[in-house]
């Protein structure tokens, strides 16, 4: 069973079957469930963890700090309110896109090549989806006093929150879009739960999963009420996924500031949300298959789809910046005009070209089958662009508030320290969750590769 | 009891006459309607066009769409793809009037206007004659290029079976969607955006796409439940293929939907004066009932009937939405072109030409349509076949999405 | 081993703690919505205890005096006014003099220092009110504080939280009465108040809309 | 500019923060410079809330802690404000300043003394803005309801208002059509700051006519 | 303690198989022998199965309706509650001082029904109940959480969530007979001999209701 490499060609490469060789449901189940089941603990896991957890601590320390002394601690100002808080926002709210678009999309897509990475893309979208919301609910001026946006009368006040503001609507869709991704990806998650269930040797363990399986015995009837339940849930989620991409453009574009107001933001902060998705779980794919011995379920198959799902949304964010240049002139708008001036030649013309760059330039290597069957570049690659969609929100965000309209609003923004330990918090809190839920939790969905191998073996 | 391929070409030619016949009637009265009032003329004939550029336009995002993902949906279908956007060339034709009527047209044609309008002296590097009517040749060149390439490359496969050919097909596809994707965006501001040459959306170009995609999908699903009766059609295209043409019909309703409440929502909430003259004049003098028309007929209606499983796989009552859609199409497109300020209409304002213009310009469509069809040597790519069956083999799985597709 | 892992009780177990679980969900917030306006949390009803034992029941009820006679800015002045010890000097420089009961009145009569009343009806500092608006309007005294004649120890008589305010703010005619009868702490409305309240809602030109804008408490 | 931070208890934050681009002013003074290089012709405009009756500002708060009041003012309620800044960045004219630290002593007592108590002293976290001395707008209609009439023209005098020697800035009702104002709005050389914006400002400014070398330029008056 | 003399009742008869081919053809025969209180239990979903079982024991497909319902309700909820608090100014609750009003406010001087910018919070709302109504019926309906079942009685039953396929005839059926059945379920080529499933005295499965639905 060990994964044999080769001298192929690339085309030989990126023909993998999207399942290896393995044969039988057992072995299928055992490869899977042995990773969580096992009693040793390896450890460059436990080294892994560590490194995450102290920059989880990180975190811990950035935020007390935020909530003693108060916004203040950050780089913003009176021209730039929203700075590293919002950026990393749009940017961890987008990698959580990847997920809830392979297990939902792909599924009424039918198609095959997502079953083996669905578990962990959408584990990778509950943890990004966290990481986000730390950012709207601490950036507040007044963070204990978040709960005013919700729909509840304000306690003895007799106020609503206003529901014409974006950050309302926000509200909404980033608590939908984390409930349906947990419902989804816990209603994944059962059957494999009862297998643990079953497997586990310990019998404290065994409880704790049976609590979890909640009695799930494989009933026929239980296999049809959730096979309904599931598509539902994947053809709302198809929807809510682009919605909440929307909405986090409506932050922007429902505004009036130049470079902010900007009718293609939608589908343009979609298809970003999506190309970064990608890109990070290319970042994860990458090595957990190797790490693991996955290469029989995360064949080069998976790698090379998503690679050229990178590409095509990549195409259509370029797209977007294209049209922005392209208005920026043709609007004839002395404001539109001084922004996108601004983004090419201003102070922060770096990043602008940094973008273009990191998201433009370098994506378009994925044309080569060459540069999709080659792990190595790939994963630099998805990192790139990791680091690109970081860039965009940057141009987007700080970057068309340090000039808007009136010269006496020119402004300048830097972050602080402050504001750059909780990015490198929230990313160990991803880590540590995620670290966490690849030793707990089997990260790939085991029944419905079982489900594959049993339509393959008709197929033959 | 379907009739056999013979009959199929035999209906196909009896179409291709009558097409031309109504198509030649049709312009002929829109030539009549030209020496009437002129204005009224190029606005419908303009709106006419721009139907049938819909559908071609659609076509080719499916039939690239279909080349890069595969599929028996795509297979059964692919020779009215291909036919549909044989017809660019003729399009590019019959856009001549069009560039007859530049000034009557377009602000920015008129010299007077430039003449005292900064924001149109501004824009006049991109919005000139000169420049518009070469890019007009342009996307037209390139639309028929490509339109010919595919069509060459299929018979090409069909004739060899040459997995290379189809390789190829594959390669222009992703490229081709890039650039295709542009040359419709950019199409959409010359001829469309540019009426209001002072308003511009960036989500213009996409929401045409859209609106391309929901025409060409109904015109598929028209066309699928006429061509049923015959063969090869009524032994490939099973209940699971109107099912899925259904539910792209539907993905795009919503598309379209998603677009439209993407922009209004962004210029009614950032409320600049420079980007809600447009929807002004569209929400009142009676051009309101009109977009409360699209609203309810172009996503609505459709959008909640096609929610309804059993119904997709219907052909008859999916056509019957087809058909709906398709009608409504004609009044989207009415309500972005004849409210532009250009026009002076006071307010809502029928015109017995943008119904003849429409049927006019769709006839010449359909003859040419049917004409490159029945010129197929066969109604099915031939060599696809391996992967027709490959689908089939293909039924069990995942059905989770097969039974229940939401 | 068999795959049975739990025993048959733990179904009903489990369905019982799922059932807790979605309603304690529903009920805690429900609770909390109750507590925060209950007269426990905002202190209805809860007389403080003052530096002097002074009873509003004795001077007002018992002596038949009349609130302005020691809030004497309540008809001019955003603010009532409390007494200062001069005020309460003009009576008790005689009455109950040198009794234990006034020991603090004289004291600050004699140090002129004045006193420091706790106050009972006291809002945060974000919260502005004009008692003379109020007045000229028809609202009565017993209206906010409650029937301060019969108090011993002055509590407060209502929860002073915005929604309580807003209540009148948004539907003035439950609660006016005419000018004259503000001051009458034995008020009693008449059984057509929302008749009463809706002519003097016209005719003292009571403008809810302005009256429910935010600025006109928070500044 | 004194004039408003007494009036309107706006802290003193200190040259760090000004540094940081975290003034603390309802009133800015904005100068624009022609000619010259070397000896500019200097034209100031004051601007501070412009009072859009279209208010980018208010639609994007989650909270509603900045809305219409019945009189068209745009209120901003501190006790309601969360924090979340994004009125500051949707303001076109960026007259909104945010309490980024707590600037304001709330501890010692004698300085509660100093503050104008009939204005709420701000606390960390959140936003604030010229209110158009609202209090005293508030006293204000309350004398003329106790007397049963509307407020007299020139009655209410904004601090800035009262301070500037030239008397530059006019206050008033521009429903009413007798008020100074109202016919000041009148004039052709009135316009608003970014009209174009469609926020539709109460604050306008009059152009300034000078003729110097025959060119007209715009200015305040 | 259990009393000497209390036999614990029998569920069923169930019976393994190594395929899932092999288990589509005998729940075919089952279902063609007249027995309608059967189940197949299987490590992944096989379609055909959960067609045949349903066929005789479900009579309505429920959720989807739950779901639809569900989504129209959030839908409504979500229009009603941005309607009341922006744009009515009508109490509908004052008791003990809980007061629900709306507070209509102008707002950036957009309409107090803003409808437009009410369809995100609507749309958001109706995903959110509908999914969450398709995963609370889903295991509504399949009864869970129940932890104690009496098919995890049977030794290898543990066996269903990796790679082995059970049907099981369950003692609730009428054509239920401890030999009859155990013959049938003989005839079916088991791969390994039928067993007879125990179940507790404490057991009871509830939720019949939704057997029929």
């Amino acid at each position: 069973m060990q994964y044999q490499e080769t001298r192929r060609t690339p085309a030989e490469v990126l023909a993998e079957p999207v399942l290896g060789s393995v044969q039988t449901y057992e072995q299928i189940t055992d490869r899977i469930a042995s990773i969580v089941l096992t009693d040793k603990i390896q450890l460059g896991w436990l080294v892994a963890l560590t490194i995450a957890m102290s920059m989880l601590g990180m975190m811990g320390v950035s935020l007390l700090g935020l909530f003693y002394w108060g916004v203040g601690v950050w780089g913003l100002n009176n021209r730039v309110d929203w700075g590293f808080d919002i950026i990393n926002l749009v940017w961890w709210i987008g990698i959580g896109h990847a997920g809830t678009l392979i297990s939902a999309i792909l599924l009424i897509f039918r198609q095959e090549w997502r079953t083996s990475i669905n578990r962990f893309a959408e584990a990778m979208t509950l943890f990004a989806v966290a990481c986000a919301g730390i950012y709207p609910t601490f950036h507040t001026g007044r963070p204990w006093l978040d709960w005013w946006l919700g729909p509840v009368p304000g306690v003895s006040t007799g106020m609503w929150p206003n529901f014409r503001s974006p950050l309302v609507w926000d509200v909404f869709a980033i608590s939908t879009y984390a409930s349906v991704s947990i419902l989804f990806w816990y209603v994944g998650l059962v059957p494999d739960l009862a297998t643990l269930r079953d497997r586990a040797k310990n019998k404290y363990i065994k409880v704790i999963y049976g609590l979890f399986a909640l009695g799930w015995r494989g009933s026929a009837m239980h296999w049809k009420r959730y096979n309904t339940a599931y598509t539902i849930l994947a053809g709302l989620s198809m929807p809510l996924v682009f919605s909440v991409h929307t909405v986090i453009s409506f932050d922007f574009a429902t505004s009036q500031v130049p470079g902010w107001h900007v009718t293609i933001f939608p589908p343009y902060f979609v298809a970003g949300a999506v190309f970064a998705g990608f890109a990070m779980v290319l970042t994860l794919a990458i090595p957990l298959r190797h790490v693991y011995g996955l290469q029989d379920f995360i064949t080069m198959r998976h790698i090379n789809n998503m690679a050229k799902i990178m590409l095509a949304t990549g195409i259509f964010v370029v797209y977007g910046y294209f049209l922005e240049l392209f208005f920026g002139w043709y609007s004839g708008n002395e404001y539109e005009m001084a922004l996108t001036y601004n983004r090419l030649f201003g102070p922060y013309a770096w990043s602008f070209w940094a973008l273009i760059f990191c998201n433009g330039v370098v994506p378009q290597l994925l044309w080569s089958t060459r540069v999709r069957s080659n792990e190595v570049v790939l994963f630099g690659i998805a990192n790139v662009v990791s680091v690109g969609m970081w860039l965009e929100r940057f141009v987007i965000i700080p970057v068309s508030l340090t000039r808007t309209f009136l010269p006496a609003s020119w402004g300048w923004y830097f972050p602080t320290r402050w504001e750059l330990s909780l990015f490198f918090g929230s990313i160990g809190l991803f880590l540590t969750m995620f670290f966490l839920f690849i030793r707990v939790l089997p990260m790939i969905s085991i029944f419905e590769v079982r489900e594959l191998a049993h339509h393959k073996m008709h197929e033959h | 009891m379907a009739q056999n391929e013979a009959a199929l070409r035999a209906m196909l030619n009896r179409l291709q006459i009558i097409s031309l016949g109504v198509g030649v009637i049709g312009l002929g009265a829109c030539a009549v309607g030209f020496t009437m009032n002129s204005a009224q003329f190029f606005q419908s004939y303009l709106m006419g066009l721009m139907l049938w550029v819909q559908v071609s336009v659609g076509c080719m995002f499916i039939l690239m769409a279909h080349h890069l993902a595969g599929g028996k949906w795509g297979g059964a279908i692919q020779r009215l793809l291909e036919s549909a956007i044989m017809v660019f060339p003729v399009l590019g034709l019959l856009f001549i009037p069009i560039l007859m009527g530049l000034p009557v047209l377009y602000e920015w044609a008129r010299p007077e206007v430039r003449a005292v309008d900064h924001l149109i002296q501004h824009k006049a590097l991109y919005l000139n004659v000169p420049f518009f009517a070469g890019r007009a040749i342009a996307f037209f060149l390139f639309w028929s290029v490509l339109a010919y390439f595919f069509n060459k490359y299929s018979l090409e496969l069909d004739k060899t079976g040459d997995q290379e050919v189809k390789n190829r097909m594959k390669n222009i596809s992703g490229p081709g969607l890039l650039f295709f994707g542009l040359s419709v965006t950019f199409a959409s501001f010359d001829w469309m955006m540019s009426l209001e040459p002072h308003w511009f959306s960036s989500i213009y170009g996409f929401m045409f796409a859209t609106g391309a995609s929901i025409a060409a999908f109904a015109f598929l699903i028209i066309m699928v439940n006429f061509l049923l009766k015959y063969e090869p059609f009524a032994s490939v295209i099973e209940v699971r293929q109107i099912n899925d043409y259904a539910n792209f019909l539907f993905g795009a309703i919503m598309t379209w939907g998603y677009v439209q409440l993407c922009q209004g929502l962004i210029i009614w909430s950032g409320n600049v004066a420079e980007f809600t003259t447009w929807y002004i004049t569209r929400i009142s003098n009676g051009w309101q009932y009109i977009f409360m028309f699209l609203a309810l007929f172009q996503f609505f209606v459709p959008f909640s009937l096609l929610l309804i499983w059993p119904l997709k796989r219907n052909i008859r009552l999916v056509t019957a939405v087809a058909v709906l859609v398709f009608i409504v199409r004609v009044v989207d497109l009415f309500f972005l072109i004849a409210p532009a300020e250009v026009f002076h209409h006071e307010g809502l304002y029928f015109h017995w030409l943008d119904v003849v213009a429409c049927i006019g310009v769709g006839g010449i469509w359909m003859a040419a349509f049917s004409f490159v069809l029945n010129r197929k040597s066969s109604f099915m790519p031939l060599n696809d076949k391996i992967q027709l069956a490959q689908e089939q083999g293909h039924h069990g799985a995942h059905n989770r999405a097969a039974t229940h597709s939401y | 081993m068999s795959a049975q892992v739990f025993h048959p009780s733990t179904n009903s177990l489990a369905r019982t703690s799922l059932l807790v679980g979605a309603l304690l969900a529903a009920i805690i917030p429900a609770l909390l919505a109750v507590y925060i306006r209950s007269d426990f949390y905002s202190r209805v009803r809860d007389p403080l205890s003052q530096p002097i034992p002074f009873s509003h029941e004795r001077h007002v009820a018992g002596n038949g005096m009349d609130c302005r006679y020691c809030h004497t800015s309540v008809e001019n002045a955003a603010f009532a006014g409390i007494p200062a010890t001069e005020t309460c000097m003009t009576c008790h420089s005689q009455v109950l003099a040198g009794t234990t009961l006034i020991q603090n009145i004289q004291t600050s009569w004699d140090t002129d220092k004045p006193i420091v009343w706790t106050r009972v009806n006291d809002l945060p500092d974000y919260v502005f009110i004009n008692h003379s608006i109020h007045i000229s309007k028809g609202v009565g005294c017993d209206t906010c504080h409650g029937p301060v004649n019969q108090m011993r120890l002055t509590w407060r008589e209502h929860p002073l939280q915005m929604e309580w305010c807003l209540d009148c703010h948004r539907h003035p005619e439950k609660f006016l009465r005419p000018r004259e009868e503000v001051f009458n702490m034995n008020y009693q409305a008449p059984a057509d108040q929302l008749a009463l309240g809706e002519r003097l809602v016209k005719e003292y030109n009571v403008n809810t809309s302005q009256i429910t804008s935010c600025s006109t408490c928070h500044r | 500019m004194a004039a408003c931070d007494a009036e309107n208890n706006i802290a003193v934050v200190g040259k760090e923060e000004v540094m940081m681009g975290r003034e603390m002013q309802w009133l800015r003074i904005d100068s624009y410079y022609s000619g010259d290089l070397d000896n500019p012709t200097t034209l100031s405009q004051p601007v501070m809330c412009q009072h859009c009756e279209q208010a980018p500002c208010e639609v994007v708060c989650p909270v509603a802690a900045t809305v219409h009041s019945a009189e068209g003012l745009n209120d901003m309620v501190y006790n309601r404000c969360v924090g979340t800044r994004f009125c500051a960045n949707n303001c076109p004219y960026k007259v909104r300043h945010f309490n980024f630290y707590q600037y304001q002593d709330t501890e010692t007592p004698i300085i509660g003394l100093r503050h104008n108590p009939d204005v709420t002293v701000r606390s960390r976290g959140v936003m604030e803005k010229c209110s158009y001395c609202v209090q005293r707008i508030n006293e204000a209609r309350i004398e003329a309801k106790k007397e049963a009439r509307d407020i007299r023209d020139g009655e209410v005098v904004t601090a800035c208002q009262q301070a500037c020697p030239t008397q530059a800035i006019v206050f008033g009702n521009i429903n009413d059509h007798n008020s100074q104002v109202y016919k000041l709005k009148q004039q052709s050389q009135n316009y608003g700051l970014l009209a174009e914006l469609n926020t539709r400002p109460r604050t306008t400014y009059l152009t300034k006519v000078t003729n110097p070398k025959s060119e007209i330029k715009q200015g305040d008056a | 303690m259990h009393a000497e003399n209390t036999q614990p009742p029998v569920y069923g008869l169930m019976v393994e198989f190594d395929t899932p081919e092999t288990l589509v053809e005998a729940t075919r025969q089952a279902v063609a022998a007249g027995y309608k209180k059967l189940d197949a239990y299987s490590p992944f979903p096989i379609e055909e199965v959960s067609d045949l079982v349903s066929s005789v024991r479900q009579k309505f497909h429920t959720l989807p309706l739950l779901v639809l319902g569900a989504g129209i309700t959030g839908l409504a909820t979500a229009f009603l509650l941005q309607w009341y608090t922006s744009a009515i100014n009508f109490q509908i609750f004052n008791f003990w001082r809980v007061i629900i009003d709306g507070y209509p406010i102008n707002i950036g001087g957009r309409p107090l029904n803003s409808w437009p910018a009410f369809t995100v919070v609507m749309f958001e709302l109706t995903v959110l109940f509908s999914a969450g109504t398709a995963v609370l019926g889903m295991f509504g309906l399949n009864g869970l959480p129940l932890l104690y079942h009496p098919v995890f009685n049977v030794e290898r039953f543990s066996l269903a969530s990796t790679e082995r396929f059970f049907l099981c005839i369950e003692a609730a059926d009428s054509q239920f007979n401890l030999e009859k059945t155990q013959k049938f379920l003989e005839g079916l080529k088991p791969t390994n001999p039928v067993e007879k499933v125990m179940s507790s005295e404490y057991f009871s499965e509830g939720l019949e209701w939704a057997e029929l639905l």
